[in-house]
């Protein structure tokens, strides 16, 4: 339950951060309005509809690029602004990141081992 | 009741949750929690590689283009997307110490998850009885066992929103009650993100 | 509840804090009362210090090195002549997939895991890693795991899949007995270990530096340790995945593996792989960071190249990721996947050949003094660079489809793998052991232990060079005269040189037992050791031996990496001349004159252990009856809500008001 | 403590001499001695190709590793704690650092091109002259060739086991299945491994010289009698390759009516040839119609597959090419035939006077005990009453003689 625990022991000041970060851990995002993220919502809503959309519409050629597209900046919104990714410390993002795109890279060169997705 | 008295010398040496403490100036909880999230990528990467590898292999009337209802899953994967918007407005409210609010938006999210919990439940039912059984082919295995990982996931969010609007009922939540919500919603959006990939991956494009 | 104010080490109890001051507290925490033992079994169990936990990790790991070694003379008892009987062929399998689990998760993994929990605080001046708790509870997730794994002996039969447990032959088909049951859950309880552990020192690491220790002045320990970390933290989900796969194919009657199903058996070998790759470095990487302590202390140079070494260990970690399917060269990925992958694989040497130079470039122009420890670490340069000179053999894939799966294969890696990692550890154990302890291991004895060790393992793994190179092929439960051929490179001959080379090994490694016992037996006549009995470098080094239970009585602010040396000795920037300023007593004694007043030291806990122990009781009940599911699923259910209750430091007010006039005065854990 | 240890520099001056000569003996290996499956006697195309690979990456290594232990055997030697004062707390030479870093890069493009290029060599189908399917199975090879143009020519299919048959000097391709669990093949003096994968068809290119067998063995890892799966590639001139050819495809011959082998058709009919296929064996009902025996091992084998034994005694070897077929002294006289006589003699097959008696009898007798394999009933009441391997039949010793005499004429 890593929710609830402390810091045992943070006796060391703040000093000299040498690893990059900017901006606090609170602050600046906790003062955004509930409308700015109401706002959000509301594209993410407006993109969902789009990407449910192909189900009945044929966008052809365009379909796979269009909807892993939309995934992606579904993706990245809720992580950067929901997540306050966009605003918390780069090392974060970093963590995170690392994490996602190696698992990636990982996945996509181990799926590209079997040449073919899913045979039928 | 003792009263400790802060020493002076610049060593803060007891601390709670005293973010501006460590040598980043983060919080550990929430660098934990940061590391644990990129973790679970390759967790459900390879959940969802198990998948694509093997969505194909099913008998021809039992695939995934005839078995989604495309326009169920939609309306369930937007209310997920809604509860991290509720959760946003939960981790907001407890930012200014709003506990009524925070509580509210809480049990909204809450809410929300277990109607998304309640769709799938009811989604695996209506599959099983058209025929796809956790064990009916390569597909059915690997589809259930990537929505029912994730699905266990929202369960445990959903037990830790209740537990944190119940401790907070009581004044309970040790050390800092935003960031306890904040971490709480780190998971939560974690939970949400993984679906938006799931959803688009699994149910819209098509095998 | 009462909250016992407990002078911990009597070195801290300031004057007149003699009896134990007891207040009682504001609130009660917790569903029970909270563990206050401070002595006896008590005091270990519920602990949360990271050095107890680092000594139990210790302890287990080196049993669980003899069970391994003893599983692995039994291999090389059976295998010494032809058509050997010692085993029955089941036995033989369950023998070699054991010794390999044995080795790999129960004891280099883990005791990695004792050298980070005990050094990594101490090296970066903190008083206790980020979680204490977690802590704990990888502890006890690592016992329990390998616990369970090893019952499975007594309940039927071990695993016999080979330590890869390549699917299908992993089927419970091909495998009717639990042995795979029991290897996949018990690695699944380990893995949680290796996950909480992972965070935990990450955090730890990132986020509680001493003042001024910037990364590129922490010590090289600590951020290989860090590398290794973010090593297991994206890899051990990979093999999470896999497991499960496992378990809902021979629990739950899902087809993942299963060809006549339509399924691809690749898919377990890959899963394996992106895990098993990384794993290797995971072995290594912790004998690496420990040389390059050992090192520079006993040549009296810094590091060479320090940047290099970072860097290269960094690269070593990221491209390590790219180059699993180099296990897979003869599976049939055809010949694009296989051209990429062994391209990828021999960028690896670049990097492990810069640690190699800087190594080397570290004993150059120093004054070497040949410790035992330090004969562990020259030992590993020259033993690791053999098995990894082996390892571009191997790379180069067409070349690799003659070797692997050969004894070639088992030679290279246990060159690594023993050359690499165990030589490490056993380097760290002789250079850090009166830091531990408080008392130096016999010089005497280690040399013996050291020279056997070498000799010993040269001896074994050795010889399987040619054996493999000769066409012997791993894991067969016996060979035969009839194609051992004839001449200076029969397989009768070296394989007999190897068993009789593991009986020396063996002897070498008792050694170090006796040493221990020597060292430690009641009437043991080995001085306490000096405090700094190797003029050392590191921050570690600024405390009592054994530490306090706090660490430090004040935070060493760090100016410079090698801060210790740099306190000791000045050095002339001109002349390059050094000097010796001040011996480490007096730096010790300057730091305990500005002793904090008011250190809460993080409070022990029933629920790590409690939580921990249920799983194998979900483990069982999945193999043998689901009612136990149910039974262990309590248990976690009931330690979680504990847990969450319970604040891991107790609340100020809990706490005497700090004592008047700035004596040393510890506050203990609360009760 | 000992600061110093003046035995250190000996022991490394020892070491550095041993590292020469083992480099210097490992290159040398190639021509040296004589284990059947040595990986550094290519008796092929495609093991030469890897083999002019190898040895000058082995080579190279063995430089490096001869340049890294000398330098620090120096060091080691020259920089020992001689009483000197405190060295200088030199940091690095980052120029250094990074010459060092390129030429290891350097030398591994130079290994890595050679690489790929064989890679692909290995992988050249194109120039294939004669298609054989190998399918492993627990624990022994099958091996079928389809009808072709090929090979000189196949006109019927033929089925056989642990002994690959190919035309010597020839571009065959083998390819590879499985029909349980993986397997891998591995013929080390003619190519490298491929595993055999159920589920996949991979492809591996053989070719040999010369006449001759050539000793190979199961290298991945599959079950109980791993050890116990052996084969061997055994290489014939096209002409004499025709001779085997057509000796496979000659018409059953039944034993003469009244003879030993006679009653030996019967009890294998009986007890064997529910699982064993001989080709062309009939039985008469009581009504007095023929029909032909067919072999339905996948009733009773896990992998569904029993070995055919319609031209046993053809092979010089069984149970997974681990067993004999022939005594020792006749066993020589194939094994180490000039290349030119090989072929007559591997042809003769086996006579009653050349059989190992003794380890077929064994089998026959009691399989399970001689090879591990889980073919006792208890054992196969998981897998649905079917065994993995042979089973023990509990036949009688006289009933062992007839079977014998039977088999002993299936050639
Ligand atoms: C500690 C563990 C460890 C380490 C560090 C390594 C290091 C390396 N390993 Fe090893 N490996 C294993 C443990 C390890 N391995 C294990 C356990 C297996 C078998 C698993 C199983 O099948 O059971 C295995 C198997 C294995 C294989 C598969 C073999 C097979 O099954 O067919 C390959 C193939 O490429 C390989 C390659 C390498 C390479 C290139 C390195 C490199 O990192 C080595 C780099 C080091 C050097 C090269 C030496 C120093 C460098 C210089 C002096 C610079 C100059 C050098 C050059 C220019 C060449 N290893
Ligand atoms: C950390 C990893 C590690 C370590 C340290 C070792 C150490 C050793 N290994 Fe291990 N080994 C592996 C990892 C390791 N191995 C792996 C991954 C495999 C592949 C398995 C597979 O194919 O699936 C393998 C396979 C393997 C094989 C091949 C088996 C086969 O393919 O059939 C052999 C054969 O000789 C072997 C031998 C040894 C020996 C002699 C040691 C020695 O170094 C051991 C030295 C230690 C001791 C000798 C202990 C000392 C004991 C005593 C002093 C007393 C006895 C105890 C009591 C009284 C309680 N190992
Ligand atoms: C239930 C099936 C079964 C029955 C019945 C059976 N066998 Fe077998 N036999 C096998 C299998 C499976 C193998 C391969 C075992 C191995 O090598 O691992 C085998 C192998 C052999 C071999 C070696 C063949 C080769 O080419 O390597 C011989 C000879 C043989 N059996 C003879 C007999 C005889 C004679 C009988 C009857 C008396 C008999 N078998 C009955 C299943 C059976
Ligand atoms: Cu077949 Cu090993
Ligand atoms: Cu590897």
């Amino acid at each position: 339950m890593s929710t609830t625990e402390h810091q045992s022991d943070p006796h060391v000041e703040p000093h000299a951060a040498d690893v990059a970060h900017d901006g606090h851990a609170d602050g600046e995002f906790a003062h955004k309005p509930d409308s700015y993220y109401v706002k959000i919502a509301l594209i993410l809503a407006v993109i969902t509809a789009l990407e449910t959309s192909t189900y009945w519409i044929d966008f052809g050629a365009f379909f796979l690029p269009t909807l892993l597209i939309l995934m992606a900046i579904k993706f990245v919104m809720v992580a950067s602004l929901f997540m306050h990714l966009k605003f918390d410390s780069k090392i974060f993002s970093w963590m995170f990141y690392s994490g996602l795109l190696l698992a990636i890279g990982v996945y996509v060169a181990f799926l590209a081992t079997f040449r073919f997705f899913a045979p039928t | 009741m003792a009263v400790h008295t802060p020493v002076t010398d610049g060593h803060d040496d007891h601390g709670h949750g005293a973010a501006h403490a460590t040598s980043t100036g983060l919080s550990n909880n929430k660098m934990a929690m940061w590391l644990f999230l990129g973790s679970e990528c390759l967790l459900f990467g390879g959940l969802i590689s198990t998948y694509m590898l093997y969505r194909g292999r099913h008998p021809a009337d039992l695939g995934p283009d005839q078995i989604y209802d495309i326009p169920f899953t939609s309306v369930s994967s937007f209310i997920l997307l809604m509860s991290s918007l509720t959760m946003v407005l939960a981790v907001s409210a407890a930012s200014m110490k709003d506990d009524r609010r925070t509580n509210l938006w809480l049990t909204i999210t809450a809410l929300l998850g277990a109607t998304f919990v309640g769709g799938q439940v009811y989604e695996f039912t209506s599959f099983y009885r058209e025929g796809l059984g956790f064990t009916s082919s390569l597909f059915s295995s690997s589809f259930y066992t990537l929505t029912g990982f994730h699905g266990v996931h929202v369960t445990v969010g959903i037990i830790m929103l209740m537990a944190l609007v119940g401790i907070n009922k009581r004044g309970r939540i040790p050390g800092q009650k935003a960031e306890v919500v904040e971490l709480v919603g780190l998971y939560w959006h974690f939970v949400d993100v993984v679906w938006i990939i799931i959803f688009t991956l699994v149910y819209l494009i098509p095998s | 509840m009462a909250i016992i104010e407990r002078p911990s080490t009597p070195a801290v109890v300031g004057a007149g804090a003699g009896a134990p001051a007891v207040v009682t507290p504001s609130q009660a925490y917790g569903v029970l009362r909270r563990p206050v033992a401070a002595t006896g079994w008590r005091s270990w169990v519920f602990t949360v210090d990271h050095k107890k936990l680092g000594i139990m990790y210790g302890v287990v790991s080196l049993f669980f090195f003899l069970v391994g070694g003893f599983e692995a003379l039994l291999i090389r008892l059976q295998l010494a002549g032809p058509e050997g009987t010692v085993l029955s062929a089941g036995l033989y399998n369950e023998m070699f997939t054991m010794h390999a689990t044995t080795m790999v998760f129960l004891f280099v993994m883990p005791m990695a895991a004792a050298f980070a929990n005990y050094l990594v605080p101490l090296q970066i001046g903190a008083r206790d890693v980020a979680f204490p708790r977690i802590n704990a509870f990888g502890f006890w997730c690592f016992l329990a795991g390998a616990i369970f794994i090893n019952t499975s002996w007594f309940l039927g039969g071990a695993a016999d899949g080979g330590w890869f447990m390549y699917q299908p032959n992993a089927n419970a088909l091909f495998s009717p007995s639990h042995g795979i049951d029991f290897w996949g859950l018990g690695l699944q309880i380990t893995g949680i270990a290796s996950l909480t552990g992972a965070v935990n020192l990450i955090v730890t690491i990132l986020n509680m530096r001493a003042p001024g220790m910037s990364l590129m002045k922490m010590p090289i320990f600590t951020w290989m340790i860090l590398v290794i970390q973010f090593l297991l933290l994206f890899a051990m989900p990979v093999i999470t995945v896999a497991l499960f796969l496992l378990m809902f194919q021979r629990e739950f009657g899902a087809t993942f593996f299963d060809v006549s199903a339509g399924a691809d058996p690749l898919l377990w070998q890959h899963l394996f792989w992106i895990f098993g790759h990384p794993e290797v470095y995971i072995i290594v990487l912790p004998g690496f960071g420990i040389v390059s302590e050992v090192l520079p202390v006993f040549a009296r140079k810094p590091l060479f190249g320090y940047r290099f070494v970072v860097f290269s260990g960094a690269a070593i970690g990221f491209v390590g990721w790219g180059v699993w399917a180099h296990h897979m060269f003869a599976s049939g990925l055809g010949p694009v996947s296989v051209a990429v992958f062994s391209v990828a694989t021999m960028l690896i040497a670049i990097p492990t050949g810069v640690k190699i130079v800087n190594w080397t470039m570290t004993l150059w122009g120093g004054k070497i003094w040949f410790s035992t420890a330090m004969l562990f670490a020259i030992g590993l340069i020259v033993e690791f660079t053999i098995g990894g000179l082996s390892g571009v053999t191997h790379a180069v894939a067409p070349s690799d489809t003659q070797q692997t799966d050969t004894y070639y294969i088992v030679a290279h890696f246990h060159y690594t793998i023993f050359g690499g990692a165990v030589l490490g550890l056993f380097a760290g154990f002789y250079y850090w052991w009166p830091k531990i302890f408080g008392k130096r291991l016999s010089e005497s004895l280690g040399k013996w232990n050291f020279w056997l060790m070498i000799i010993g393992m040269n001896l074994t793994f050795g010889p399987m060079h040619i054996i493999g190179l000769q066409g012997q092929p791993r894991r067969m439960m016996n060979w035969t005269e009839a194609r051992a051929g004839e001449g200076f490179f029969n397989l009768g001959f070296w394989n007999r040189v190897a068993s009789v080379g593991s009986l020396i090994l063996a002897v070498g490694v008792a050694f170090f037992i006796v040493n221990i016992w020597v060292t430690h037996r009641p009437s043991s006549k080995t001085p306490k050791s000096e405090l700094d009995p190797w003029d050392a470098r590191s921050l570690e080094w600024i405390t009592q031996n054994p530490p306090k239970e706090h660490n430090f009585d004040s935070i060493p602010t760090v100016h410079a990496l090698d801060e210790f040396f740099h306190r000791k000795y000045e050095v002339d920037h001109d002349t390059g001349e050094v000097t010796k300023v001040a011996s480490a007593e007096e730096i010790l004694a300057a730091e305990e004159a500005k002793a904090d007043h008011h250190i809460h030291l993080p409070s022990p806990s029933y629920w790590p252990i409690i939580l921990a122990f249920s799983l194998p009781v979900m483990g069982y009940g999945v193999i043998f009856n689901r009612f136990l599911i149910v039974a262990g699923a309590l248990g976690v259910l009931l330690a979680m809500f504990g847990w969450a209750l319970e604040p891991s430091v107790a609340d100020d007010s809990d706490y005497d008001p700090p004592a008047e006039g700035g004596s040393n005065k510890e506050l203990a854990t609360i009760g | 403590m000992s600061r110093r240890d003046t035995r250190l520099p000996a022991r490394r001056r020892r070491t550095l001499g041993a590292v020469v000569a083992g480099a210097a003996a490992l290159v040398l290996g190639g021509c040296a001695q004589d284990a059947p499956q040595d990986t550094w006697q290519p008796a092929g195309d495609n093991a030469q190709k890897i083999h002019d690979l190898q040895w000058p990456v082995f080579l190279v290594a063995g430089v490096i590793g001869v340049i890294v232990l000398a330098v620090v055997a120096f060091a080691v030697v020259r920089f020992r704690d001689r009483g000197q004062p405190m060295p200088e707390q030199s940091h690095g030479k980052p120029a250094l650092e990074i010459a060092l870093t390129i030429l290891p890069a350097l030398i591994l493009v130079g290994v890595g091109i050679p690489t790929v290029s064989t890679v692909f060599d290995l992988a050249e189908e194109a120039d294939t002259e004669c298609i054989i399917n190998v399918t492993g199975q627990q624990w022994w090879w099958e091996y079928d060739y389809p009808v072709q143009d090929g090979c000189g020519g196949i006109s019927a299919p033929i089925v056989t086991s642990g002994q690959l048959v190919i035309p010597a000097d020839t571009n065959v391709l083998l390819r590879l299945t499985s029909r349980d669990v993986i397997h891998s093949f591995w013929i080390p003096k003619l190519n490298g491994k491929k595993d055999t994968v159920p589920g996949r068809v991979h492809t591996l290119r053989m070719q040999a010289d010369e006449p001759g067998i050539y000793a190979g063995q199961c290298t991945e890892f599959c079950g109980l009698s791993h050890a116990n799966m052996k084969m061997e590639a055994v290489a014939l001139f096209p002409a004499d390759f025709q001779t085997w050819v057509a000796n496979q495809l000659e018409d059953y011959q039944a034993p003469a009516e009244g003879s030993l082998a006679a009653e030996g058709e019967a009890t294998f009919t009986a007890n064997c040839a529910y699982c064993h296929q001989v080709n062309g064996l009939t039985t008469t009902a009581p009504d007095g119609s023929v029909t032909p025996v067919l072999a339905n091992p996948d009733e009773f084998v896990v992998s569904g597959a029993a070995p055919n034994l319609t031209n046993l005694m053809t092979r010089n070897t069984f149970a997974g090419a681990t067993w004999d077929l022939l005594t020792e002294e006749c066993r020589d006289r194939v094994w180490n035939a000039p290349p030119e006589e090989f072929g007559e003699r591997y042809l003769a097959g086996v006579s009653a006077d050349c059989l190992n008696e003794v380890d077929l009898r064994e089998w026959i007798r009691n399989a399970p005990a001689k090879k591990p394999m889980y073919a006792t009933a208890d054992q196969a009441a998981n897998s649905g009453g079917k065994f993995r391997g042979m089973p023990a039949l509990g036949l009688n010793e006289s009933q062992i003689d007839q079977i014998i005499a039977y088999l002993l004429e299936r050639h």
